[in-house]
């Protein structure tokens, strides 16, 4: 697979996705792999009915590949998938995986790390909680901002 | 002089719906016109429609204010994007 | 689960330890984990028939406890899980296992790398590779050295 | 006056075996005292067994070079370990 990017509107199984990467990463040394779930509540401690992605038809996954490739790129993974839900998603379920396999361990955790501070940032979503009490659309947090900082972007 | 169609993502969906047409009485018209057409429109929307945050495109391109857009054209307008 | 650890000499399937920890990690936004692989070359490019790695009955499983609640603890890991293998252990396949869930995936991936960086320097095992020149033990090399630094360890 | 037994990890196990008999011929000896009678049954490793490097543990607990041992406890040596 080398460098991939998905977008699904299908239930993510982020063991099968591991077995992937395992078959794909020959020769790899190491694995790092990354699943977001939806949290039962809010930072306000709310109870979370649903996470409810919009995407575009083509500038998302196009986003998620151009994260990828960069990411892929910039630290030397031998095989980088990005998995990215979208849709109505409730809480415990997978929104997002990430998997990066390199030569050694450092980079495989910094080619984790950077595609999920850019996904965090970037990924071309717009994303609503649903609650009980309605819903609000969120945007990135000063931390996700902080956190793309963190690599020069 | 023709009907645009515009989508929108995100928040401006949920308010506007995914798509309107609007009618232009020119031949063509900018964005920022476009802004301030679809933001009469949808008055609850229109302080977002015509800032910044809200940005345009025309086939999958984002595009500036004085860009001119004709009816036949699609314009997409995305709110900030939320990331994954 | 918490936080656990477990030595074995058979096969792990990353894939359902992966499993595993998602149904442990209630209420967890992020999860992040490792796999360490045999790597098919050693560090001159020679290649590798297998890596062995020797243990102690006790001492060892107890090493890896510590790292792992010393990992829970450090990044509040709501789910913490440690597995590595001894014994004979051919390219390509799964040395050790770490997954750490935690609400943020700041958390989650400085867990899981702090984890890895310890178990590299500290986990009680002695380790071989065996090619076909005979064989080498191994041990921290300055950079497993200077990745435990990061940590104020 | 009896026999030791130690056990050996690694690069010592590889060239002493996992488990040696030392027959000790006072009642008890310090651990490195035993490091120097292991050192001459095992030439090449008595560099290693005498040296800073291999530890020394009683009951899986690490001990000091002046801890007195006697036969009938079991004495086991660590070289350094590699990490996982």
């Amino acid at each position: 697979m080398a460098t991939q990017a998905r977008l699904t509107d299908d239930v993510i199984r982020p063991d099968l996705l591991l077995q992937e990467l395992l078959a794909a990463a020959t020769g790899a040394g190491a694995i790092v792999n990354f699943c977001g779930l939806v949290r039962p509540e809010d930072h306000e401690g709310r109870k979370i009915e649903a996470l409810r992605l919009d995407h575009h038809p083509r500038l998302t996954l196009r986003s998620l590949e151009t994260i990828a490739q960069d990411g892929a790129e910039r630290f030397g993974l031998s095989t980088c998938l990005v998995v990215h839900r979208f849709g109505r998603i409730e809480p415990g379920a997978t929104v997002v995986f990430v998997g990066a396999a390199a030569l050694h361990r450092r980079a495989a955790f910094m080619g984790a790390d950077y595609l999920m501070d850019r996904l965090k940032s970037e990924a071309m979503f717009w994303k609503k909680e649903e609650g009980a009490a309605g819903g609000q659309w969120i945007e990135p947090t000063n931390e996700d901002r902080a956190d793309l900082l963190r690599w020069g972007n | 002089m023709g009907n645009m169609t515009v989508r929108f993502y995100g928040r401006l969906a949920e308010a506007c719906g995914p798509t309107a047409e609007i009618p232009l009485e020119a031949q063509s018209c900018t964005i920022a016109e476009l802004r301030n057409i679809i933001g009469q429109r949808f008055p609850d929307m229109a302080t977002d429609l015509t800032g910044p945050s809200v940005r345009a495109a025309v086939a999958d391109v984002m595009v500036p204010d004085d860009r001119s857009v004709s009816p036949g054209t699609e314009v997409e307008f995305f709110p900030i994007v939320s990331g994954g």
